[in-house]
């Protein structure tokens, strides 16, 4: 009847459809059309070119870190870090994007490298004090996002600039945007997503074609026979966390060289990482997942910005997420339900 | 250097109290077997309804009002809770997952709420906040009482109050005993006649009690209004002390006093004359880096409650 | 200006004609900017018997990320006049108006150079520069207070204004100055303030957002505890003498004002009559009434303080007096004295 | 009409895809030790777990004294009077002896749990049915055997008359078996009734009054242990005729393949647990360690494949140096490992069975090419040894946790073998599983050897020692202090060798 890979598209599905019912729901208690309401977030996306690109933009950086707390989990880690490993990888491909001068093929390719370098290094923190010492990564990691939140707005302000809140944008030569594709849509759609879907390849084969990703699982599941295998547990935890954290760099690089090109201070956090962990964990951890969870979140996101135009507040759809995912990770209820009605039908 | 702890003490409860709060109420829920990622969202729905029925309802109880708010926010936490306990204990979810979802969906409500309520996105100042006092006759301790008996919030006292209480409660009642039992093997104690799955809803509700008491505090004192931004962070700070404090009430509160002790010293440090030429970066992240540094020093590793993070299903292994 | 002057023309009913905002990720009820340019813009629309949603509306931005698109938005629902509410969406504004060369755009607190953006800037140093005239006026102790949220240029500008007028009426006078490196933290805030007081501040400006919250909350607690003593805020960008209520006690000093909604509104008129100031930068400072002193709290704000802030206030206006906006102008300032 | 403490009648288990218990009677009369005797995975545990109340029955009807009940908890379990000692111990590591025997139904004083009361209590049944566990200590400072006392316990502090035993015997020394068969007689002495769950026939021929035997989930009867031998019981429970010494022909030892020196080791409390040992080891032979359990005999192995430091001493094999290579410098020069605990060592349980089998290999041609794995390959080992093997499982793609332990282990050892090591080293190979699978595991080492492979056996099952060793070197206090034959020893000498005391005698040189 329902194969196990079956549920695995059913149950999302239905929890989306759970979660717009539920908005629904919430807004016509509070008087809203849910009809309007809907209508002008499916607009918000598709009315225009332009918007459809902006969505894809906003995609991107969610696939990335998604990716990122996806390949922690699937390696036994928890990387709450990636919101700091954003903002550095952020400001690391900004700062090469500004200050380096070179012909694009190297330069773009060396402000990716810098910032995915950034988000490693950040991420070795915690890596290294887990595998050496044993101390809590999530701990850590979170101590790492302030640490990054106030350096990078440092950096930013008296090493990239002379006491200014934005940098310089990037040069050309280090852009992901690209004439043909903003004349196409005229929006500011960037190149950013290839470098996301490659990475997404980047991850799967990684995970379930190297001897390297053989190695990070086995140690995420069963460190004792991990060693018993002959792995060194300590050095696949940090290598874990590198790659973790160079997707989350890779994130931030998308926002500064690509849909913002430049940088800026930041009084709080931009919540890329946060949703990250959301959209790591609705697609399953898997990086096929990832990228529909990280559309889902792009869209609603995009989406909801055109919302007031019927009126309806767009809190509303941070709710629909939230529901979203709830229903989602409440799986087995959902799946029992169907059992369930399947039985019903049969008798 | 008296002159110096006279202010860090003082501070350091105040900003310690809604974390050690919060972070009991982790202790508890990750003690029950349940991760509880979910904190900063519960501390939300603390300073949404403590604020809402502050301004509510200020006119009416008058200078009883923050007492009410605060049992406001502890029913609320504890409302909200169980939508974390429903699904992660009876429909068995990934409690990170929801944890997460937890979170955005506190924030979601709170601000859509704000803005039904009170048609916009950031709520007036409370007129009705929580004070500090001096503690009669003990205040006249000499130096003692100036540390610790001055210009102090009762919160305070009750959150180090509540700390010892918890540890006793943790270890030394037959209550306590039961909660770190379905916490370490939900099925021994299942075995033992325990109700695995009415504990661990205790657990996390005790938890959505203390995050919104904890998210109430913040705003009664510090904040005092609600807006998107005004819990921003603390629940995650106060996980930080859960496992900094090995799960442990004691080591919470430990945790917690630690981090308000680090931020207070590095508002104080940066008006030290020795320091005035440091770049103020290196004091913004001081109390990072402190905490970063103490654990790897001299705390180390710290293990979680065995069974925490995973769902009990009955009569598997 | 010529395509202003176009626009303008075609709609010869005037009905056509349509202004709208974004707002960087306060929304329009933050009690701050957004809520004055949003106020400037309401009234704009009253003015011109212009209704809501039709002749002038508003799109609020969640993060960073939403800024260009909802530009873009606005464009295409041919909005003639946008602003841009805050610094923030200066480099987007820069880069939408460049492809919607027949779009009119305004943005706050920061400089575009392009010929179809308005940039909207303030004299935020000389309201300072007044709020340290009546803190160190009031002050009994000799020692003031900054708190700062994030140590930006903008912020400095505040600080160097402040410090300038208060070593106006009292060259000894002790400014402590601390950022909270953040504009959300109200712990860090009030953690601040009451290491001020502790320490013998009596006055504490703060350019802080939400930040400030804390130092309010700070300085009403001991208040409270002791009705007596001198323990005083100077709001910032609007009146915050509500924030300062306790009791029958408030402990708001006065606000510097920054009239957002005036100049909002000014700059929507000019556009709307034909005189768009594209390319300039429209600066507005004590002359204008685009920045300016409240003179709520009238019983903490006595006679004297009132006095020797209207006789600074009219040396900057008569241009005797420049304040200073950055810490060079400032040392150069305080030299001098 | 016969005097039943406890009927299960007709009891019919299903789990999705499998019906665990199918029309399973069982009759435990009062005062009795009733064997249940069955195959890995026939559902002894299935039938016992529903008699405790975690599973709920589809069919079938349970009497206690009697009376029909429905237990639907272990709560109602233990006021019925019925108490388990699961396989699998349920006991929490942190806590002490008299907390996990009280959780649950603790005595209090004001709020407080009295735990001067609880200990006094737990100390008292203790010696009452001699025991002897200190209540204040902590499980995870306590020997298996003690766990498993501190177990029954539970149960009879619970008021238990009814005690289920789930495999007692499997992680027990010889020494401790002893001691529980004498506390299970004490019970029946007190009036309680027990049901024991075994795999070792002759256990069963020594304590137990009737024995019901299951296979693949039916009730194939009940027997009176005094009308029966083991060769019928063992037939009954898998069909079929088994051997239970196993044929071997005598060894013909070759070169040293291991060489210990000298080789001292420290547990991870920094207290020597190996010390001095000096052991060789010849290709063609099978030296089995007899040894009570916490003699030194897991930091040995330990030392030998590079899992623990060795602090003193020398490991040579085929003339080669390891003393301080790492681990898979070791596995590569030669070594095969079969560990004590194979769901921590043994096995990545959340692999599949196919990504387990190249536990030892994934980095190696031809699994592994320029850091890229072949599943193809990998996939055509896996299905190869799951044949040659006889591993019962849906498909190599099947997670290795949903496999029964026999199962498990076989998986191990066809992966160790096939590794074609010099030297074997099998930790408790055989623990927990059915005669079978035993039978199966033995042979296989004898292979080895017979191929002239160098296998250490380490058991603290004698019977296994004797049957399957060539020479015996028993272990006490971290030392090797006797070599023995095994054609020319006995239980009883070993036993007493094992308790450390010296015996003049030829066989017994080192
Ligand atoms: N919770 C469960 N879910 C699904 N199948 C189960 C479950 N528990 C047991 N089984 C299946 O039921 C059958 C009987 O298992 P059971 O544990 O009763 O065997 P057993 O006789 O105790 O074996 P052993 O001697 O290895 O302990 C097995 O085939 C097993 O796969
Ligand atoms: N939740 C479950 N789902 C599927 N099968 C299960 C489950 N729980 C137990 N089993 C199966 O029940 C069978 C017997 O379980 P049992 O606990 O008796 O293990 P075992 O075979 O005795 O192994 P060992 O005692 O060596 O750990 C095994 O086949 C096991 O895989
Ligand atoms: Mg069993
Ligand atoms: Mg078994």
């Amino acid at each position: 009847m329902f194969s196990s890979t079956k549920f695995n598209f059913i149950i999302p599905i239905i929890s989306v459809l759970l979660g717009l019912a539920a908005g629904a729901i919430i807004m016509l208690i509070f008087g809203y059309n849910p009809i309007l309401g809907y209508q002008a977030l499916w607009n918000g996306v598709f009315d225009s070119p332009f918007f459809m690109s902006e969505t894809v933009n906003r995609i991107t950086p969610y696939i990335l870190t998604g990716l990122a707390i996806a390949f922690a989990f699937r390696t036994g880690l928890f990387n709450i870090g990636a919101e700091g490993q954003v903002l550095v990888g952020w400001v690391a491909a900004v700062w090469v994007g500004t200050a380096v001068d070179a012909p694009a093929f190297i330069h773009l390719p060396l402000a990716l490298l810098a910032a995915a370098a950034a988000g490693a290094l950040w991420a070795f923190v915690p890596g290294i004090l887990k595998a050496k010492l044993g101390v809590h990564e999530v701990i850590v990691s979170i101590m790492m996002n302030y640490i990054a939140l106030h350096v990078t707005n440092y950096l930013i302000r008296f090493v990239l600039t002379d006491n200014q809140e934005t940098t310089e944008p990037v040069k050309q030569s280090a852009s992901l945007t690209n004439d043909f594709l903003i004349g196409l849509t005229g929006s500011r759609l960037h190149l950013g997503f290839i470098v996301a879907l490659l990475m997404v390849l980047v991850m799967w084969i990684i995970l379930e074609r190297t001897k390297l990703g053989y190695e990070l699982k086995a140690v995420g599941y069963n460190q004792h026979a991990s060693n018993y295998a002959g792995m060194k547990v300590g050095r696949n935890i940090v290598v874990s966390m590198l790659i973790s954290g160079l997707f989350a760099g890779l994130a931030g690089a998308m926002q500064g060289l690509g849909s913002f090109g430049n940088a800026f201070t930041n009084t709080a956090f931009s919540n890329l990482g946060f949703d990250g962990i959301a959209v790591a964990l609705l697609g399953g951890n898997n990086p096929f997942g990832v990228v529909l969870s990280a559309s889902l979140f792009g869209f609603l996101k995009v989406g909801s910005l055109n919302m007031s135009s019927a009126g309806v507040p767009n809190e509303i759809i941070e709710i629909v997420i939230a529901l979203i995912i709830l229903f989602v990770a409440s799986g087995f209820i959902i799946r029992w339900a169907l059992l369930q009605l399947k039985k019903g039908e049969k008798k | 250097m008296l002159d110096i702890l006279y202010s860090i003490i003082p501070q350091m409860l105040f900003f310690a109290a809604p974390l050690i709060f919060t972070a009991l109420g982790g202790v508890y829920s990750e003690r029950s077997g349940v991760i509880n990622i979910g904190l900063e969202g519960l501390m939300v729905i603390g300073a949404f309804s403590s604020v809402t029925f502050n301004l509510l309802y200020a006119d009416v109880l008058g200078d009883a009002t923050p007492w009410y708010s605060l049992l406001v926010a502890i029913i609320a936490g504890m409302l909200f809770s169980l939508i974390h306990a429903v699904a992660t204990i009876t429909f068995r979810a990934d409690q990170t997952v929801t944890g997460v979802a937890i979170n955005m969906l506190a924030l979601g409500f709170g601000v859509f709420m704000i803005k039904q309520i009170f048609g916009k996105g950031q709520t007036d100042f409370i007129s009705q906040p929580i004070y500090s006092t001096d503690v009669p006759f003990l205040v006249d301790i000499p130096v003692i009482g100036k540390m610790f008996f001055n210009n102090m919030y009762i919160t305070s006292y009750i959150a180090i109050v509540l700390s010892f209480v918890a540890w006793y409660v943790l270890y030394k009642t037959p209550f306590g005993l039961r909660i770190r039992a379905v916490g370490e093997h939900p099925m021994a104690a299942d075995t033992n006649g325990i109700k695995v799955y009415t504990t661990r809803y205790i657990g996390v509700i005790i938890s959505g009690a203390l995050a919104g008491l904890g998210g109430a505090v913040f705003a009664m004192t510090i904040s005092l209004n609600f807006s998107v931004s005004t819990i921003a962070g603390q629940g995650f700070m106060a996980i930080a002390a859960v496992i900094f404090g090995k799960w442990n009430p004691l080591g919470a509160m430990g945790a917690a006093l630690f981090f308000g002790f680090a931020q207070s010293l590095s508002v104080v440090g940066s008006s030290i004359p020795l320091l005035e030429n440091v770049p103020q970066v290196y004091l913004l992240i001081a109390p990072y880096v402190l905490t970063i540094l103490a654990l790897a020093g001299f705390i180390g590793r710290s293990v979680a409650p065995k069974a925490s993070g995973v769902p009990y299903v009955k009569g598997s292994r | 200006a010529c395509g202003s002057g176009s626009s303008s023309g075609q709609g010869g009913s005037g009905d056509s004609f349509k202004t709208a905002m974004v707002t960087d990720t306060g929304g329009i009820d933050d009690k701050s900017f957004n809520q004055s340019a949003w106020e400037g813009l309401t009234k704009f629309g009253e003015d011109n018997d212009l209704k809501e949603k039709e002749g002038y509306d508003y799109l609020q931005s969640n993060s960073a990320s939403d800024y260009a698109g909802n530009l873009n938005r606005l464009v295409q629902s041919n909005t003639d006049l946008i602003f841009g509410v805050g610094f923030k969406l200066a480099e987007d504004i820069g880069k939408v108006a460049d492809q919607n060369k027949e779009t009119h755009f305004a943005i706050i607190d920061s400089v575009v150079e392009k010929d179809n953006v308005a940039s909207i800037v303030f004299e935020e140093q000389q309201g300072s520069f007044l709020a340290g005239v009546a803190a160190a006026t009031k002050s009994d102790s000799g020692k003031i207070g900054f708190v700062g949220g994030e140590e930006s240029e903008l912020i400095k500008k505040f600080e160097a204004g402040y410090v300038a007028g208060a070593k106006s009426v009292n060259k000894d006078i002790e400014v402590d100055v601390q950022y909270a490196g953040s504009f959300g933290a109200p712990d860090k805030g009030k953690l601040i303030a009451s290491n001020m007081y502790n320490s013998g501040v009596d006055v504490i400006y703060h350019s802080a957002g939400g930040t400030g919250n804390g130092v309010f909350a700070q300085a009403k607690d001991l208040k409270n505890n002791n009705p007596e003593g001198n323990y005083w805020v100077i709001g910032v960008d609007r009146d915050q003498y509500d924030e300062g209520q306790i009791g029958d006690n408030n402990v708001t000093l006065t606000s510097m004002l920054k009239a957002v909604d005036v100049a909002v509104a000014r700059v929507a008129q000019d556009s709307k009559d034909g005189e768009f100031p594209g390319g300039e930068i429209v600066s507005f400072g004590l002359k204008d009434d685009g920045i300016g002193i409240a003179e709520t709290n009238t019983e903490a704000y006595t006679d004297d303080i009132k006095s020797a802030v209207d006789e600074w206030k009219q040396k900057i206006i008569d241009g005797d007096v420049t304040a200073p906006g950055t810490a060079d102008e400032l040392k150069a300032y305080v030299d001098s004295l | 009409m016969e005097n039943y403490v406890i009927e299960m009648l007709n009891i019919r288990k299903e789990f999705p895809g499998i019906v665990a218990n199918d029309n399973i009677t069982l009759q435990v009369k009062k005062g009795e030790i009733h064997a249940l005797l069955g195959e890995n995975g026939a559902g002894k545990s299935t039938l016992m777990n529903v008699l405790f109340g975690l599973y709920q029955p589809d069919k079938g009807e349970i009497r206690v004294d009697g009376k029909k009940v429905e237990i639907n908890d272990p709560n109602v379990a233990n006021k019925l009077g019925i108490g388990m000692v699961h396989q699998h111990f349920m006991l929490i590591d942190t806590f002490t002896v008299a907390q996990n025997i009280v959780l649950g139904s603790e005595p209090k004083k004001g709020l407080k749990i009295d735990m001067k009361k609880a200990v006094r209590e737990v100390q008292e049944l203790s010696d009452r049915y001699g025991l002897q566990v200190d209540a204040t200590a902590k499980i995870s400072d306590i020997s298996v055997g003690m766990q498993q006392r501190v177990e029954i316990l539970k149960t009879l502090y619970r008021g238990a008359n009814v005690v289920i035993l789930d495999e007692p015997t499997a992680v027990l020394t010889p020494q401790e078996i002893k001691e529980l068969i004498v506390i299970l007689q004490t019970l029946i002495k007190e009036g309680k009734s027990i049901i024991l769950i075994t795999h070792k026939l002759k256990e069963i021929m020594e304590v137990c009054d009737r024995c019901t035997v299951i296979r693949k989930g039916q009730g194939i009867g009940t027997v009176e242990i005094s009308e029966t031998n083991p060769n019928e019981l063992a037939s009954l429970m898998v069909g079929r005729e088994i051997r239970f010494s196993t044929e071997k022909q005598p060894a013909a030892p070759k070169e040293t393949i291991l060489a210990i020196e000298g080789l001292t080791v420290q547990d991870s409390r920094h207290v020597d647990m190996v010390k001095d040992l000096n052991l060789d080891i010849r290709a063609g032979e099978i030296v089995g360690i007899a040894g009570v359990d916490g003699n030194g005999q897991t930091e040995l192995i330990e030392a030998i494949t590079g899992l623990r430091k060795k602090s003193a001493g020398k490991v040579m094999l085929k003339n080669q140096d390891i003393t301080s290579m790492p681990v898979r410098a070791i596995t590569e020069s030669g070594v095969g490992h079969i560990p004590q605990d194979r769901h921590k060592l043994g096995l990545v349980l959340d692999f599949s069975v196919g990504e387990n089998i190249v536990l030892q290999t994934y980095y190696q041609k031809p699994y592994a090419k320029g850091g890229i794995l072949s599943f193809k390959r990998i996939y055509d080992k896996a299905k190869a040894l799951i044949e040659e093997y006889d591993v019962r499982t849906p498909s190599h793609l099947t997670k290795a946790r949903a496999l029964s332990g026999g199962n498990q282990q076989k998986a191990i050892i066809g992966r160790e073998i096939d590794r074609n090591p010099d030297l074997l080293i099998a930790a408790q190979p055989t623990r927990g599983l059915d005669v079978g699978a035993i039978e199966f595991i033995h042979k296989r080492l004898i292979e080895q050897r017979d191929q002239g492979k160098a296998v250490l056996l380490v058991s603290f099952e004698l019977d296994e020692i004797l049957n399957v060793s060539d020479r015996i070197a028993v272990m006490f206090d971290g030392k090797i202090i006797a070599t023995v034959n095994p054609k020319e020893t006995n239980e009883q000498e070993l036993g007493l060798l094992m308790a450390g005391s010296k015996i003049e005698k030829e066989g017994a040189q080192n």
